[in-house]
């Protein structure tokens, strides 16, 4: 568990570890290892959101046979996982897809420095993986009912959408399934506390991912078409691609 | 119903499923099982940094081999089943005796994961290959590197030495197999058409030699004179190379993920192989198709190996278990 | 995600909604209507160790056929818990058995104050539920290697069990399978973030607590043995119970 | 195999696997499903605080009555299909007209959470149970409360009267199952044996009393006059009780959970009941034993309906689905 802060988003930050139990440099110690034991195909990078994933039917089902490994850590915000991927996440590897969702922890932060924490790590994943494809999760709603953290996520969304719209080889990505009901509410059957998903939301919301990862698994050799950047999200559909 | 045992012939005889004991006890990925060439026994090794020996009859477990520092990337025996060869991602190649299991011991060179070791045949040598792209011959005797062949561009994968030690073929992640003279470390021959990293391969038994050309088809069957060399990567195919002539005979395609191993049916009809889509596949030579399918692991199914006189197929996987199938 | 404080920790206190989301009251809330609509034979209080068991394959099979509420909520502390049961999750039900399970989150606090909050729950369930059987969860071990919250959490236990041993209708029950292995480390296997547990690390541990649970829906009606405080542990087989 | 569709007479049709429909849209636990008299439709109600019409012959969603603000508990239409009445956790009862699918009067008077809602035989009165122990009567045309009857200690949790709309029977929180006249409010009889919350009952019809009288036993068969109740609880039993000697008959054990909804068979050899153990269950009377089970739901299955003419059975679920069952 991060402790929240106003910190600036955009300075890769190590997790001050109040408890004193090193849960979370041990996460990132066994990434790095992994890191020089396997050649994952994807590589997923996040907070609690992405880490959770990890033990659902649907990530044995659909994302475990593609070769993935999970990088998601709990409570992370956009300076923290710039700390690891600063620190060598990426230095052996050579994903073909990279999957990254990260800033909804920053809440103490604006829409705009959220924003520029998620831009300033797609420039460093960039930097580090220049002929990976990346796939950038825009941020889930969260709260039961209508709120400013809400309204945040979906105004950074907005920003990174714009800023991205011309990154080669980036892609910004909707999976949202319509968690906000028309009254407003998020039932708790997709969200038990209202930001976290449950077995049955997880699939809901990321079985479209798997298509969208195979296809860019598939065209990783072709040099052309799979560099251009592209906006993706439900409205357009994945045959668009 | 499908002939029962007594009805097929020995060399029709393929493993079926359930299996007969799924072995647990590795407390990360299996990444490789082989037979014991005498006794009842197979070796197992994990990214538990163990080798564990297990009497595939029966199911005992027998013993943990500690010594490696991280993941056991392969193991081998000589012909005679009284050394044991083992290698890791901690860069060491390891020698332990099966009387004593005691490691006698541990040879020092490579620059980076070794990931395949063999005994040659007369069991004098040993053959490794690694992640720094050579594969380097050692004397048993001494410890000593007596060799170290280049050539490839990337990770040298898995390496198989032919029956009468002159040649060894390699796999890559550059996505090449290759042969090289094992006396010179010449490459008498590079074979291009996987399109991703070449996971493993086997050398054809001449048991086996009759199906191949057979599935070869009739042209110019004369220039066909082996010796004939399996391989499987990535891109899910099997690819059977004909050494002599430098051509590609035919493909097998079928599995859905990875091809993690492969092994020959000692009587030469068959071919087994394990993949990432959690399956082993039986498949018919001489008719070019997937005989069978079997259901084997929950996880990827990373390793085979075949009997070459009982009748017992053995499997591991990332599931961490190995599995002892009989064949009828 | 609660804001880590060395706060009292026997003294009721709200969680200050920093994210400004409500999550956590939208929980509480949820959890006392619930109270009015159903009548749950068994009640899990707790943090996230409670909560996130309710998404698993092993809920669903042994917990959920015993008509179980589960009011687990993410980062809570024992002064979290303690006003959430002050101000009603057990006014209106009648379970004949509730488990209990916090303080791992009270990582500022001392073990002697951590238990004197868990010792503080204890009094007010019993308060509120005098006639039900209270099942309290040791503290599992956390952190990769050894660590002060290891051995924090492992002195609250040995506090608790001593002082909860002659508590009518009271048992202490250790859980632990074993996560720390010979070489003091904990398996990520078993608990990827070292202090949370997967699917199948949660059949590990809980397994044995329905049987446990069981024994007391069954004799819930019978007057006498039931009511004796005990000390249930892996040492001491459920038949002894 | 076992006897065709053709072979089995009618009155030995009962509900098999697999359900003919799957009907998915409520957004919270189904708590009650209930034929149509007339119309090939069903209606369901929720704990998302609707009802739901369907057509159970081809699985089409119909409409969703919207009004409660809460669990919609329980529901029933009056012998012309014309009304369906509907009760909730909101404390009200609403009547509906199903020519236009509009609220037609909301009833106020109930103290707590409305478990149950029958219309009397002639439609011109409901009758209504709720957790404030109390159960009440209805006039439909000005929406008055005409008498409460109390005698329950606890949460009354359903009510059924009888087809001549002399007697109401109720199970309780309290454990007991009782019978009270309407007219009077007078507590006819008062059954003990349930160990648990009693959650459902149903009276016997007629077409089963033969079957109910030779699965009494032959014991002083001439006491035995009826009417017969059949009630379901948390204990995981039926129990059959005879009004006229006030004992009960048989139990039928078998559920592995509580007993949520109990039905008879329209010709009366059969018994259905739902359970939490996610099963229905059809009880062959005359011998007192579990005739078929039907794994029915993924989760708790909590109310079935027997339709009186058509060969269809209907269930819900805290699954949120609602079932469609063939019998033959």
């Amino acid at each position: 568990m991060a402790v929240p802060q106003h910190a600036p988003t955009t300075i890769p930050k190590a997790v001050v570890d109040l408890a004193g139990d090193g849960r979370w440099m041990s996460q990132h110690n066994r990434f790095i290892a992994e890191t020089h034991d396997k050649e994952p195909e994807v590589v997923f990078l996040g907070d609690s959101l992405i880490q959770q994933l990890q033990d659902t039917n649907v990530w044995r089902e659909l994302f475990q046979p593609l070769h993935c490994l999970n990088f998601g850590i709990g409570g992370e915000t956009t300076q923290n996982l710039l700390w690891r991927i600063a620190e060598g996440t990426l230095d052996v590897i050579k994903p073909k897809v990279i999957v990254l969702l990260i800033g909804t922890n920053n809440f103490l932060n604006t829409a705009g420095e959220v924003a520029e924490g998620i831009l300033e790590i797609v420039r460093l994943i960039r930097e580090k993986q220049p002929l990976s494809q990346l796939l950038v999760l825009e941020l889930l709603p969260r709260g039961e009912k209508p709120n400013r953290q809400r309204e945040k996520n979906s105004h950074t969304n907005q920003i990174i959408r714009e800023q991205l719209r011309d990154t080669p080889r980036t892609a910004v990505i909707n999976l949202d399934p319509g968690f906000v009901a028309e009254d407003g509410l998020i039932s708790p059957q997709d969200m038990p506390d209202y930001v976290h998903l449950t077995d049955k939301s997880y699939r809901k919301a990321f079985t479209p991912l798997r298509d969208i990862i195979i296809r860019y698994l598939d065209s990783a050799e072709l040099p052309s078409t799979s560099t251009q950047g592209g906006l993706i999200s439900r409205d357009h559909p994945a045959d668009e691609l | 119903g499908a002939p029962t045992r007594e009805q097929r012939k020995p060399e029709d005889w393929v493993p079926r499923g359930p299996e007969l004991h799924c072995l647990t006890g590795h407390r990360a990925s299996v990444l490789r099982v082989i037979f014991h060439p005498k006794y009842s026994l197979l070796a197992s090794s994990s990214e538990d940094a163990s080798i564990k020996i297990w009497d595939y009859e029966s199911g005992e477990f027998e013993k943990t081999l500690k010594g490696h520092t991280d993941t056991v990337q392969d193991i081998s025996f000589d012909a005679s089943g009284d050394r044991l060869a083992s290698c890791s991602a901690d860069m060491s190649v390891k020698l332990w005796d099966m009387q004593t299991y005691a490691c006698i011991r541990t040879l020092y060179g490579h620059d980076h994961n070794v990931s395949c070791v063999v005994f040659m045949p007369t069991g004098d040598h040993v053959m490794s290959s690694s992640r720094d792209k050579t594969i380097k011959l050692w004397e048993v005797s001494t410890g000593h590197c007596v060799r170290t062949i280049t050539g490839h561009a990337d990770w040298v994968r898995k390496i198989a030495v032919t029956s009468d030690g002159k040649l060894v073929a390699s796999c890559s992640n550059d996505q090449t197999v290759r042969v090289f003279n094992v006396a010179t470390g010449e490459c008498r021959a590079e074979f291009h058409g996987h399109e991703h990293v070449v996971e493993c391969l086997a050398w054809a038994p001449t048991s086996s030699y009759t199906s191949l050309l057979e599935a070869a088809g009739p042209d110019n069957k004369g220039s066909k004179t082996g010796p004939f060399l399996l391989s499987g990567g990535r891109d899910k195919m099997l690819r059977l190379w004909d050494v002599g002539s430098g051509v590609c005979l035919f493909v097998l395609n079928g599995h859905d993920n990875w091809v993690r191993g492969v092994v020959f049916h000692p009587y030469g009809k068959y071919i087994v192989s394990a993949s990432d889509d959690k399956t082993i596949r039986v498949w018919d030579i001489k008719n070019k198709r997937c005989h069978k399918t079997l259901e084997a692991h929950d996880h990827f199914c990373t390793t085979v190996d075949f009997h070459q006189s009982n009748p017992y197929v053995i499997t591991g996987s990332v599931d961490q278990s190995v599995k002892v199938w009989e064949c009828r």
